[in-house]
């Protein structure tokens, strides 16, 4: 996180290559989910065995999740203005606050699973179950690496070791983390949302 | 950063002592040693699939032939196509993507060097993986696009090729996307001061696109795979007819991905071409836009097209036309793009060396192969053809006559730039000679077997179906491009025991930047960063054109080319360790998950330690200083 | 350029050498509408495309030679383009493209819909590993055989195409183009056929091991023809030796003897590499009117009537007919047919007992 | 080439606070729509909407890219509507609309 390979040079847009090359990878990420996304969808319904998504999905608990990851995109931003104001006490209390609230949603989804196991929704089960599981962990895979970067970097604040000039740093492991954030709203309403109305009426 | 680093443990500190030898290799970062590296690994599985194809044929020369066993034949077509695609061709486009791009657009490096590395070596350790199965219980033999549920244990051979498959194909998608990304970032933000998008050389332009395509394309099939291997791995359900799994969404998924692939596997040629044909016709490339912007809408329509792999799997009558018009229209662009080139020639004064010929080569077998693509974009026709010998010899038009044409001409156009030695040109003419006739009798003659009825794929036929004779001519046209791939070998050897020239810097008298600076390049590449007034601005340093478009050659001073004596100190990016261990590290994960469910506790151990060993070299990546100065 | 030359005069020779007949998968010998159609689409195609590449490609060889460098001094004029000549050729394709497009677009249509007029037929085709079963479901004829296809001329034959492994394609080149069978995926086709006769058919989409050997044989014949067949069928044939349930006096001979074995007799054996134990041909081969009916391999009712075995790969005879029953795997690599341990003697009734099953 | 207009107005912390709260009160308002009966028929769209919402504001506030060189905006919005493309084109071929 220290790459320094372009510092000094001037790039021909005047962009950092690292910024660039976050977004550029953000762009290509989509094409991840949007294939997981489709395999989900695609095969909604065609589960020939139970259990089915509405049979299991709990949409307050999830909604709780949702909104404890849509927090931690607040603090995630409250920390790139702090070290862009060079406040290194803020940037590591919010810092800590956004790993913190990523590993509370990690912990719920690892709860969550362990329920959905329980009542007979597994990988290998049937369709609803191996497609939504895939899905969701590569989501929460992206989550715990997002939560790994954050803590590293706690640390080196910490350790005095990230100063204001780096605060780009920052800013691109909070892409990074608000990119994690809007695949959850997206996932939030295709998939469970979307189930609700088989629970609920 | 340099006051923090003597806090460092031993193994951050950057190396600085191998600038040669293996570790100079192993450690390097630098884009055009990384590129040489790409090129020799590639030639290398080059060859592994041709020896492959070699044996294919040899198979099929004869009625009833027996030289192979199906199931070893069924793991040779499968293993024939992903060597030529992934490990052969893609990685001599991005050989020329190193070498060349940061050349032609005035840069001193890639913009992430270090990822560069990283990609290199993933691709080589992913190609070992994939080619794994060979000695550990049978290749993969599903077919390159491995049609779910061919694919799982219960209908396949019962080989393990398909764990090496998933996992090496995932692999490898790391170091594409990856790639992708580098070279996405520094053709945008890397290019030389005055250097505007349409000042870009072509080759460049067709590596840009090429690297949209690669990072947009390649995470379709990474999901397909990750599917697939849990399938294979965890027992997951997604391919599994049984469980209500729908083999066609394999195909889709696939098919997303693979026809972006083609035109991944085709761009860089026709940006080599673009380059070789100017500089032999002595002429600027004719209707430069028009060749940028039909390159943009190929790679844009190759988003729409993909089902016409699928017209047969019952798709319905509006898909399938519509899927139809959007192949045809694909025509147009290709079109515009031949009909340039041809304009390019057109009262030029066209030297026929090495390069060109495999260009006009190219040109000419690339037409065919576009045309015999518009007689399968038509379903009803296609209903014939699909999964014939038809289909067979209209790929290899295309990436045969077309992608491997184009890279020999890049080959042999850039040698001199990076060894300061000259291909020989006699043994370069037998070997397009060889190949041209070669290529020709070998595919040729499948058009009309598959008119005739010959399915892909089959180990044997009968000789009653009046199939024999054209088989064998093909496998002696097989032959006549293996001798033509060794002719090309023997003038490798014999150029690389030639001594080194001097005056090789601009030796076809070219018009991009790379022919401004010496040859072999500098490791610095340009002594300045050059200032660029407009497309071709080298050539326009060398000629003076009149308002009639007549030219004159501006009288040069003394070459000035010859800087090596010059103590010239630009900073350049340290060597590093880690892409190398990261690399290594990911395949020997991969291998691992490949070998889990046969051996599941030495598979799990592996994997472990290859993940350990990744996340070791990501995380010493991270914190490496920049420079090895930095801990004098 | 010479080279070029020879080559393409080399090409024609051979294709016009090659256009002999007794092709016996060849499209260009179409003997029904639906592949006669498909045939004439491809050579509108073809000469659309044919005069696009002797236009084209004799203005790259004219422009090679032409333009060949004659000294080395030579400048020429430096041209970047011309924007009229782009235009022009950017529309033209257009215009050929259009051309072929709506023959196209019309066809895909046209060949959806089922014709009316002409009588029909319904047919399962289902793809095994590695051969292929057919169910006619019609009420009149319901009638279930394996690796060869009686059909009448002049009618609508309506396959429905069914896998529950992996994909195969059903291909009869001189009736009709493929269609896939995919698992899950319920595809259907229609054709007709002109003309009684013999035609050849084959498995086209790859699918494993033995994807070569799925070869199947289409029978067309006359109405009366076809009617007979379908009678013969509907019998069950040497019924006499079905009920044989011991090799006793009722059922002497040795076709006796094979009956008895094929519908009682248990054997062990191997299963691609795999030891099975308990396997008795009526496990998993019919024979209509024997009370165990397995359903894995193909329906043998009427085999000794079928021209071929293994899927069209080999002439039914008695020498094939009792290699394959000793070791199918020589015979079909990879097949899913066990080598079972025999005894003295049970091939040889085996065979016998097949070939009364006319 | 260098354009970069970088705008130095960007949201303070307190306006971030706003837009948690937005963000909030547009999550509880997607909860909420699944348990009213009236508006079953017209559900999928509704929550559409509202993520859609949601996934703008996220994107042009808290990533910044309202104020960014157009650039970054081009990267994401052609992989983004190259994977909405991929997605909605499956499912019409798979029939999931009809």
């Amino acid at each position: 996180m220290t790459t320094h390979e372009t510092a000094g040079h001037a790039t021909t847009t005047g962009l950092d290559n690292r910024k660039v090359m976050m977004w550029a990878f953000i762009g290509s990420d989509c094409l991840f989910f949007a294939s997981l996304v489709s395999t989900y969808l695609l095969y909604r319904g065609k589960s020939v065995v139970g259990p089915y998504p509405y049979e299991v999905f709990n949409i307050p608990y999830t909604s709780v999740s949702a909104f404890v990851l849509l927090m931690s995109s607040l603090t995630m931003v409250l920390a790139l203005g702090a070290i862009q104001r060079g406040d290194h006490t803020r940037l590591r209390i919010w810092l800590l606050a956004t790993s913190i609230l990523g590993c509370i949603f990690l912990g719920g989804q690892y709860f969550e699973f362990t329920v959905f196991v329980e009542q007979g929704v597994t990988l290998q089960g049937n369709l609803f179950g191996s497609s939504f599981f895939t899905l969701t962990s590569f989501h929460g895979l992206h989550v715990t690496f997002g939560v790994v970067i954050l803590m590293s970097f706690f640390v080196m604040s910490l350790r005095g070791r990230l100063s204001q000039e780096q605060s780009l740093n920052i800013e691109l492991a909070g892409l990074y983390w608000h990119f994690v954030d809007i695949v959850w709203i997206v996932i939030f309403t295709v998939v469970y949302l979307i189930e609700a109305p088989n629970i609920v009426h | 950063m340099a006051a923090n680093s003597g806090s460092l443990p031993r193994f951050l500190e950057r190396p600085t002592s191998y600038t040669t030898g293996v570790w100079g290799w192993i450690t390097t970062v630098d884009h055009k040693k990384i590129g040489i590296m790409y090129g020799f690994t590639a030639i290398f599985f080059f060859l592994l699939g041709g020896l492959e194809a070699v044996v294919i044929r040899s198979q099929l020369a004869f009625a009833g032939n027996e030289i192979v066993s199906p199931d070893i034949y069924n793991q040779l077509f499968t293993m024939h196509a992903l060597t030529m695609i992934f490990l052969a061709i893609m990685p001599l486009a991005v050989t020329f993507f190193n070498l060349i791009v940061p050349l032609q657009i005035g840069a001193r490096d890639v913009a992430f060097p270090r990822l560069n590395a990283l990609s290199y070596w993933i691709y080589l350790s992913g190609g070992l993986l994939l080619n794994a199965g060979w000695i550990l219980g049978g290749a993969a033999d599903s077919g390159w696009f491995a049609y779910a549920p061919l694919t799982l244990d219960q209908y396949g051979s019962g080989g393990r090729g398909m764990d090496f498959y998933s996992l090496g194909l995932l692999v490898l998608g790391v170091s594409s996307v990856a790639g992708g990304l580098n070279f996405l970032v520094t053709i945008i933000n890397m290019r030389a001061p005055g250097m505007t998008l349409m000042r870009m050389p072509v080759f460049t332009w067709m590596a840009f696109i090429t690297s949209i395509l690669l990072v947009t394309a390649m995470p379709v099939i990474t999901i397909a795979l990750i599917e697939l291997a849990l399938d294979r791995i965890l027992g997951t359900q997604f391919f599994a007819p049984g469980a209500g799994g729908d083999p066609l969404l394999w195909q889709h998924l696939f098919w997303v991905f693979g026809h972006p692939e083609v035109y991944i596997l085709i761009l860089p040629a026709m940006g080599i071409v673009s380059e070789v044909l100017p500089t032999f016709s002595k002429k600027p490339l004719f209707g430069y836009p028009f060749i940028i912007f039909s390159g943009i809408f190929i790679g844009f329509m190759g988003w729409a097209v993909w089902s016409h792999h699928m017209f047969t799997v019952g798709m319905g009558p509006v898909a399938n036309a519509t899927f139809a018009i959007t192949t045809m229209l694909i025509a147009v662009p290709t079109g515009v793009k031949i009909f340039n080139w041809i304009g390019t020639m057109w009262g030029g004064s066209i030297d026929f060396k090495t390069p060109m010929l495999f260009s006009i080569g190219f040109v000419f077998l690339f037409i065919i192969g576009g045309l015999s693509g518009v007689s399968h974009a038509a379903p009803p026709s296609d209903y014939q053809q699909q999964d014939t010998y038809y289909i067979v010899a209209h790929l290899h038009y295309v990436l045969f006559g077309g992608a491997i044409f184009g890279i020999f001409s890049g080959i042999y156009y850039w040698w001199p730039k990076f060894s300061g030695k000259l291909l020989n040109e006699n043994l370069g003419v037998i070997h397009f000679a060889l190949l041209f006739i070669g290529m020709n009798m070998s595919f040729g003659p499948m058009h009309w077997l598959g008119m005739d009825g010959m399915p892909r794929r089959i180990y044997t036929y009968g000789a009653e179906y009046g199939w024999e004779f054209w088989n064998t001519v093909s496998t002696i046209g097989s032959y006549i491009i293996a001798l033509g791939t060794i002719v090309f070998i023997v003038n490798v050897f014999y150029t690389m025991r030639q001594e080194r020239r001097t005056d090789l810097a601009d030796p076809w008298d070219g018009r991009t930047l790379e022919w401004s600076i010496p040859s072999p390049v500098p490791e610095y590449n340009f002594k300045e960063i050059p200032i660029v007034n407009g497309l071709d601005s080298f050539w326009d340093t060398k000629y003076s054109t009149d308002e009639q478009g007549y030219m004159t050659p501006i009288p040069q001073g003394a070459s000035d080319d010859n800087q090596e004596d010059e103590e010239v100190d630009i900073h350049m990016p340290g060597l590093s360790y880690f892409p190398f261990i990261t690399g290594i590290g990911l395949s020997v994960s991969g291998f691992g998950f490949a070998i889990y469910s046969q051996f599941n506790v030495v598979g799990l151990t592996v994997a472990i330690v290859g993940i350990l060993a990744t996340f070791f070299g990501a995380y010493g990546w991270c914190f490496e200083p920049a420079d090895p100065e930095d801990h004098h | 350029m010479r080279i070029l030359k020879i080559v393409f005069a080399t090409m024609l020779l051979g294709l016009s050498l090659a256009c002999t007949p007794e092709h016996l998968q060849s499209t260009f010998d179409p003997k029904g509408p639906i592949a006669r159609d498909q045939g004439y689409l491809f050579e509108i195609l073809f000469w659309a495309m044919a005069a696009v590449f002797v236009v084209v490609q004799t203005g790259l060889v004219y422009t090679i030679i032409r333009y060949r460098r004659k000294s080395e001094n030579e400048l020429p004029k430096q041209v970047h383009g011309h924007d009229k000549l782009e235009i022009a050729w950017t529309i033209a394709p257009i215009f050929v493209l259009a051309a072929v497009a709506i023959p196209t677009v019309s066809m895909i249509f046209e060949h959806d819909d089922i014709p009316t007029n002409k009588p029909k037929i319904e047919v399962i085709a289902e793809g095994y590993q590695w051969w292929w079963g057919f169910e006619y479901t019609d009420e009149n004829i319901n009638v279930i055989t394996a690796n060869e296809l009686h059909i009448p001329t002049d009618t609508v034959i309506n396959v429905s195409l069914k896998s529950e492994n992996v994909i195969h394609s059903f291909w009869i080149p001189k009736l009709a183009g493929k269609m896939d069978l995919v698992p899950n995926n319920n595809n259907s086709m229609w054709f007709i056929a002109d003309e009684p006769g013999e035609y050849y058919a084959q498995c086209a989409e790859y699918c494993g091991t033995s994807h070569a050997n799925m070869k199947f044989k289409v029978y067309v014949h006359d109405q009366a023809g076809f009617d007979e067949w379908v009678e013969n069928e509907q019998k069950s044939a040497n019924a006499s030796l079905i009920e044989c349930t011991s090799a006793d006096a009722n059922c002497s001979g040795l076709a006796a003897k094979g009956a008895y074995i094929f519908a009682n007799k248990k054997f062990s054996g191997v299963i691609r590499g795999q030891q099975v134990d308990n396997q008795m041909c009526a496990a998993c081969h019919t024979v209509a009117g024997m009370k165990i009916r397995g359903n894995a391999g193909p329906v043998l009712t009427h085999i000794a009537s079928r021209t071929t075995i293994a899927s069209g790969i080999y002439d039914n005879t008695e020498e094939n007919l009792t290699s394959w029953i000793t070791d199918p795997k020589n015979m079909k690599p990879g097949v899913y047919m066990p080598t079972l341990n025999f005894e003295e003697g049970d091939v040889e009734a085996l065979v016998a007992y097949l070939q009364t099953l006319r | 080439m260098a354009t970069e207009h970088h705008n130095t107005e960007h949201p303070s912390s307190t306006k971030y606070v706003v837009i948690a709260l937005i963000l909030s009160v547009v999550t509880a308002i997607e909860v909420a729509v699944v348990y009213v009966e009236a508006l079953a028929a017209a559900l999928i769209p509704i929550l559409l909407l509202l993520s859609v919402g949601k996934f703008v504001v996220v994107v042009g506030y808290y990533m910044h890219l309202k104020f960014e060189h157009k650039l970054f905006t081009i990267l994401f919005a052609s992989g983004l509507i190259l994977a909405i493309y991929v997605l909605c084109a499956l499912m019409l071929l798979f029939g999931v609309f009809i």
